[in-house]
């Protein structure tokens, strides 16, 4: 345990869009005006801000966190920003955590945002460049390369069907209906998703998320300002990430051990002892629908190669025993990076307090899990709550 | 070194080249739209104004940096300010020397947050901090919305 | 935050214009060796990794993604933040004030001779909107700044000159720094302008260097390190984002940091209760501007200070003994780390010829560089 | 408190059309160094060899070769050349290019693979691309060949080696 409990006492979430016209400040400032406002505190009451954002090869803005100092709230105050590739916006809220459990600041803003439409004609572009610039880049490859080869060896390891997998994107795209911040909340079929156009095989395009520009944010507050400030605090008791080797091909990708293993960081630290027993809701990251199943087996919800029957059976629906993305997740809310990260995060708070509106998961949920990837094949990133 | 072998020639030393191949476009967002429109059809700079604090910010922004508030309201500061500071910048973007140097200033507008940076001709008088200049916008009719619409600010 | 910090191992490969016979992996790894075999741990004893680095400086469009291995990081808990050195430093002692950590490795390194157009990426920071579209080159910012700070304190040109010929002389005595020379004040006044009144050599060079630190709790500090340099107070600051809209006169951001670093370490009057300073001086007025900031002079005098030897080795505040960057060269998000670096040789009395004797308390300031007004202090000491 | 409004509407492809913009091609170019390991992997693709690392604490030979082990924590104690041949570990038939434009129905499809490489350590992978097959037939675990371009034109680049085909 920490020194110092850390709750969440606000949030805020712009709606995730293909183009915004606002710029990434912005975009910034909407997030964090809603959460401030949510929590009932001004921007003085802030006393540090951090700032999670994937690359500046999104926005196109070298330094990209000064440039959304201003609208993150962080003139004059103590700023910083973190980034652990797609991991983010997971990672944003740990940052925080230390912040507050430190005793460095009381009250922390917690900012994500991307804005990806910047990047043009698509982001895609931007992501030659993840690869390696000496031993991988002249083979000219594209992200599309690293989710498929991904997806196959799971496919593999577990004998799964591209159906099994579709139905993660059915799941997700149809809890978005909910989410007042969907992107491409709709209501698809299996069918629809293996008829839809094959990028890489197996990757189909409605197995993956959109582009995104979004804006997320969340304060912190130590326990006994956020008793101040709420008589319904959710605690931040868990926080874990991992990193593994830039040598991302020397690995089986089948499973996610970078998101073991931060998981376990987070169940320590929150003494939860059987994660499929003691968890009653999780938001891991859905980039791709594969992603959701592959994360669940990290996350330690079920069994490895479990988690698409898991889906098959329901259990995962809004409806049942364990919901995994009631938000709708990246596939249906849509992906701005960060801001997604952030989202989910925000999606279990709302969950734990009863305040998720029509997304709300019947059984009075008291301990949830936020998750997130990054990087190579590389970074878990993960967050428990609890009410 | 931490190694067991080192390099220990010039001829075997290498590198490798590459560049990040990314283009870009930017909207100008929502204050950055109101501002460039209106010097497009009023030939006029305009300053946000907070609805809740009376903070004026130029270049205008849709949300007050004190208060956090969002600001719908912009209104006019005209096109004369004081000049803050200047410099004579001898190299472009990419270091690459200007066979002239350009002068760049910040210019302040009175009661207002902010200001505008933009290039400043000197004229014969020299410049001098604190002086009042004046923006020189291009012809209405050749305006298009960026930042060359300001030809350059001069001795008001 | 109660819970104290120290340093108990330090690594640098040394700092020079370029680097061309290892890749970024092997500099870096050069320096966590050093670190770690200083600490007497091995990585997989360190708790949390922490990077100071910015993508386009490393020619990455998701860095992090390249910092586990030559850190000993593999399948640990390890992050970036896009931040100065000494930031990183700051985070690596909060997360050891959360109780939850007890060893933090903190690196940061530079390549920036590996980027071809270096005015390009610099450029690439401005406002893409309003200040990049002017395509003028980043140093402008600079440029404007200097003008003002100088027409508001009475600062002079020639003082700024001082601190160039100051800094290059103090690098001659130190083995880590590349760009050591003795100049005279008129070399740096007839160098070719820049953006006026900066000019050339008013500007520290790039440079290439690799710097890693393992932050230790106390208990463990004491255990393991028997000359630990304990970080007494830190803070960073940014002030407003958007460079319109900065006062110019002052580095606010500076002031702020130390402000909240002294309150912490308990230090009411920073010239007498400080021996040195390391501060950041990329470009030559930057010194005397933060020199004002952080307390050690009072408006418009750091300048005089500097012209008058205050400020040099044997004077009543040495300022960058160790160089600073432009003596060392500068080696942007590990610049920071360079003056921990100084600060950490001089208080365990290891600076040789540029020794300062009986040094206890020093203090470490950054600054992340033009476009942004973003900074950080930290107060070391080697005494608890 | 629900969220049911956020912020934020969103621009059509019209309404982007008309928004007021500007565009920025940044150039964003480098020459890393390669430094001991990989300048030496380099040098053995130009003769015809792919390069690893052996640590003699953990017995891995590790690709790419690496002038330290990063495991360990040791230098690595010897670059060795592995085989050219190795086993399919995973694959993808692709049909978008780098930048999202997508191939034409007559350009052959990218099929990029990770192949681990014989003589290396179990699992120990690199990214190539697969060639000479029909994308039909590619399979996990199949073993395939690297095929090297004429010695006299490489250039001590990854791409040396053409592709990997079926043995």
């Amino acid at each position: 345990m920490g020194k110092r409990r850390v709750a969440v006492v606000g949030v805020g979430l712009t709606k995730f869009v293909r183009r915004a016209q606002e710029t990434g400040p912005e975009l910034s400032h909407q997030a964090v005006k809603m959460a401030l406002d949510s929590a009932e505190l001004k921007l003085k009451d802030i006393d540090m801000v951090t700032l999670g954002t994937a690359p500046d090869a999104f926005d196109g803005v070298h330094m990209k966190g000064e440039y959304l100092l201003s609208g993150a709230g962080g003139n004059n105050k103590p700023y910083i920003r973190n980034f652990v590739g797609g991991g983010t916006g997971v990672f944003a809220p740990i940052h925080g955590w230390m912040h507050v459990a430190s005793g460095a600041a009381d009250i922390c803003m917690v900012v994500a945002e991307e804005k990806m439409s910047s990047c043009h004609p698509h982001p895609q572009g931007a992501f030659l460049t993840i690869f390696d610039h000496t031993t991988e880049q002249p083979l000219k490859p594209t992200l599309i390369w690293i989710f498929a080869l991904e997806m196959r060896r799971y496919m593999e390891a577990y004998g799964l069907k591209g159906e099994d997998i579709a139905r993660v994107a059915v799941k997700n795209k149809a809890n978005a209906l909910d989410h007042p911040s969907a992107q491409i909340a709709e209501k698809v079929t299996i069918e629809d998703v293996m008829n839809s156009e094959m990028l890489a095989d197996p990757v189909h395009r409605l197995d993956i998320s959109p582009a995104s520009d979004g804006a997320a944010a969340m304060i912190l507050a130590s326990e006994d300002v956020a008793k101040r400030l709420t008589d319904k605090p959710i605690w931040l008791d868990g926080v874990g990430w991992n990193l593994d080797t830039s040598y991302w091909a020397t690995k089986d990708l089948y499973y996610p051990r970078y998101v073991e293993k931060a998981a376990r960081m987070a169940y320590d630290m929150a003494g939860i002892k059987e994660p499929s027993k003691e968890i009653h809701i999780a938001e891991p990251y859905d980039p791709f629908d594969y992603k959701e199943l592959h994360h669940m087996e990290g996350l330690m919800l079920c069994e490895r190669g479990q988690a698409a029957q898991m889906t098959a059976d329901g259990v995962t629906a809004r409806d049942g025993n364990l919901p995994v993305c009631p938000s709708g997740g990246a596939l249906g809310v849509g992906n701005p990076i960060a801001a997604t990260g952030l989202m989910k995060v925000i999606e279990i708070y709302l969950q734990l307090k009863g305040e998720a509106g029509k997304r709300q998961v019947p059984g009075d949920p008291r301990v949830g899990v936020a998750q997130a990837w990054g990087d190579l094949m590389q970074v878990g990133t993960v967050t428990v709550l609890r009410r | 070194m931490s190694f067991k072998d080192s390099v220990t020639q010039t001829t075997k030393i290498g590198y490798f080249e590459g560049a990040i191949p990314v283009n870009y476009q930017y909207t100008f967002g929502i204050a950055g739209d109101k501002f460039f429109r209106t010097i497009m059809e009023k030939g006029d700079f305009v300053a946000s104004k907070c609805p809740d604090c009376g903070t004026m910010a130029i270049y205008p922004l849709s949300y007050c940096e004190q208060c956090f508030a969002e600001v719908t309201e912009f209104v006019s500061v005209g096109l004369e300010g004081e000049l803050y500071s200047f410099t004579e910048c001898h190299y472009d973007f990419q270091g690459k020397q200007h066979v002239e140097p350009h002068i760049m200033g910040l210019i302040r507008f009175e009661g207002v947050d902010g200001g505008i940076i933009h290039r400043v001709q000197a004229g014969t008088g020299g410049l001098k901090l604190g002086m009042k200049v004046k923006a020189k916008l291009k012809p209405a009719n050749e305006r298009e919305g960026s930042v060359d619409d300001i030809l350059y600010f001069e001795k008001a | 935050m109660n819970e104290r910090v120290a340093i108990i191992g330090i690594g640098t490969t040394g700092f020079s214009p370029v680097s061309p016979d290892l890749s970024f992996k092997e500099l870096t790894y050069s320096a966590a060796v050093k670190a770690y075999d200083e600490a007497g741990l091995h990585p997989k004893e360190i708790d949390s990794f922490i990077t100071g680095s910015e993508d386009f400086m490393e020619g990455y469009s998701i860095f992090d993604e390249y910092i586990p291995d030559q850190m000993g990081a593999v399948m640990r808990p390890a992050h970036t933040v896009c931040a100065d050195f000494i930031q990183a430093m700051g985070m690596g002692c909060m997360m050891i004030n959360t109780g939850q950590f007890r060893t933090i490795a903190v690196e940061a390194h530079s390549k920036a001779s590996n980027i071809k157009t270096l005015d390009e990426v610099k450029a690439f920071a401005l406002d893409p909107v309003y200040i990049r579209t002017l395509k003028e080159n980043a140093e402008f910012v600079a440029g404007l700044e200097m003008r003002r700070f100088l027409g508001d304190t009475g600062n002079t040109e020639e003082q700024c000159a001082a601190v160039v010929v100051k800094n290059r002389r103090n690098a001659l005595m130190n083995p880590d720094a590349g760009h050591g020379a003795v100049l005279t004040i008129n070399d740096v006044l007839s160098s070719h302008p820049v953006s006026t009144p900066l000019k050339h050599l008013d500007a520290a060079a790039p440079s290439d260097g690799a710097i890693m630190i393992v932050l230790a709790a106390e208990e463990v500090a004491k255990k393991l390190c028997s000359n630990p340099i304990w970080v007494k107070g830190f803070s960073w600051f940014s002030a407003e984002g958007n460079l319109w809209n900065r006062d110019m006169s002052e580095a606010k951001y500076a002031r702020l940091a130390a402000k909240k670093a002294y309150a912490m370490a308990g230090i009411f009057q920073p010239s007498k209760d400080i021996d040195f300073a390391e501060v950041c001086d990329e470009y030559s007025y930057k010194e005397l501007q933060h020199l004002e900031a952080l307390g050690f002079a009072r408006k418009g005098e750091s300048g005089f200070l500097t012209e008058t030897g205050a400020t040099s080795l044997g004077g009543e505040m040495p300022v960058n003994t160790s160089g600073g960057s432009i003596g060392v060269g500068h080696t942007f998000e590990a610049s920071g780390g360079m003056k921990v670096n100084e600060a950490v040789l001089q208080l365990r009395g290891l600076a040789g010829k540029r020794q300062i004797k009986g040094a206890r308390t020093g203090l470490v300031q950054s600054w992340r560089g033009v476009p942004t007004a973003t900074g950080s202090v930290a107060i070391l000491s080697n005494e608890l | 408190m629900t969220i049911d409004k956020v912020p934020v509407k969103g621009l059509s492809s019209q309404e982007y059309e008309k928004a007021l913009k500007v565009t920025w091609q940044p150039d964003l170019q480098y020459a890393w160094d390669n430094g001991i390991a990989i300048g030496k992997y380099l040098e053995a693709l130009k003769d015809g060899k792919i390069l690893g690392a052996r640590c003699e604490e953990c017995g891995r030979i590790m690709l790419p070769a690496r002038s330290f082990c990063e495991l360990c924590w040791r230098p690595t104690d010897e670059y060795l050349p592995v085989k050219d041949t190795g086993v399919v570990n995973t694959f993808s038939i692709c049909n978008v290019n780098w930048d999202a434009s997508r191939l034409k129905p007559e350009e052959p499809r990218h099929l990029p693979a990770v192949i681990e490489i014989d003589g290396a350590s179990a699992g120990m992978g690199i990214l190539h691309i697969l060639g000479n097959v029909d994308p039909k037939d590619i399979k996990i675990g199949m073993k395939v060949k690297a095929k090297w371009k004429p010695e006299k034109e490489r250039e001590g680049c990854i791409t040396d080696i053409l592709y990997f085909e079926p043995v």
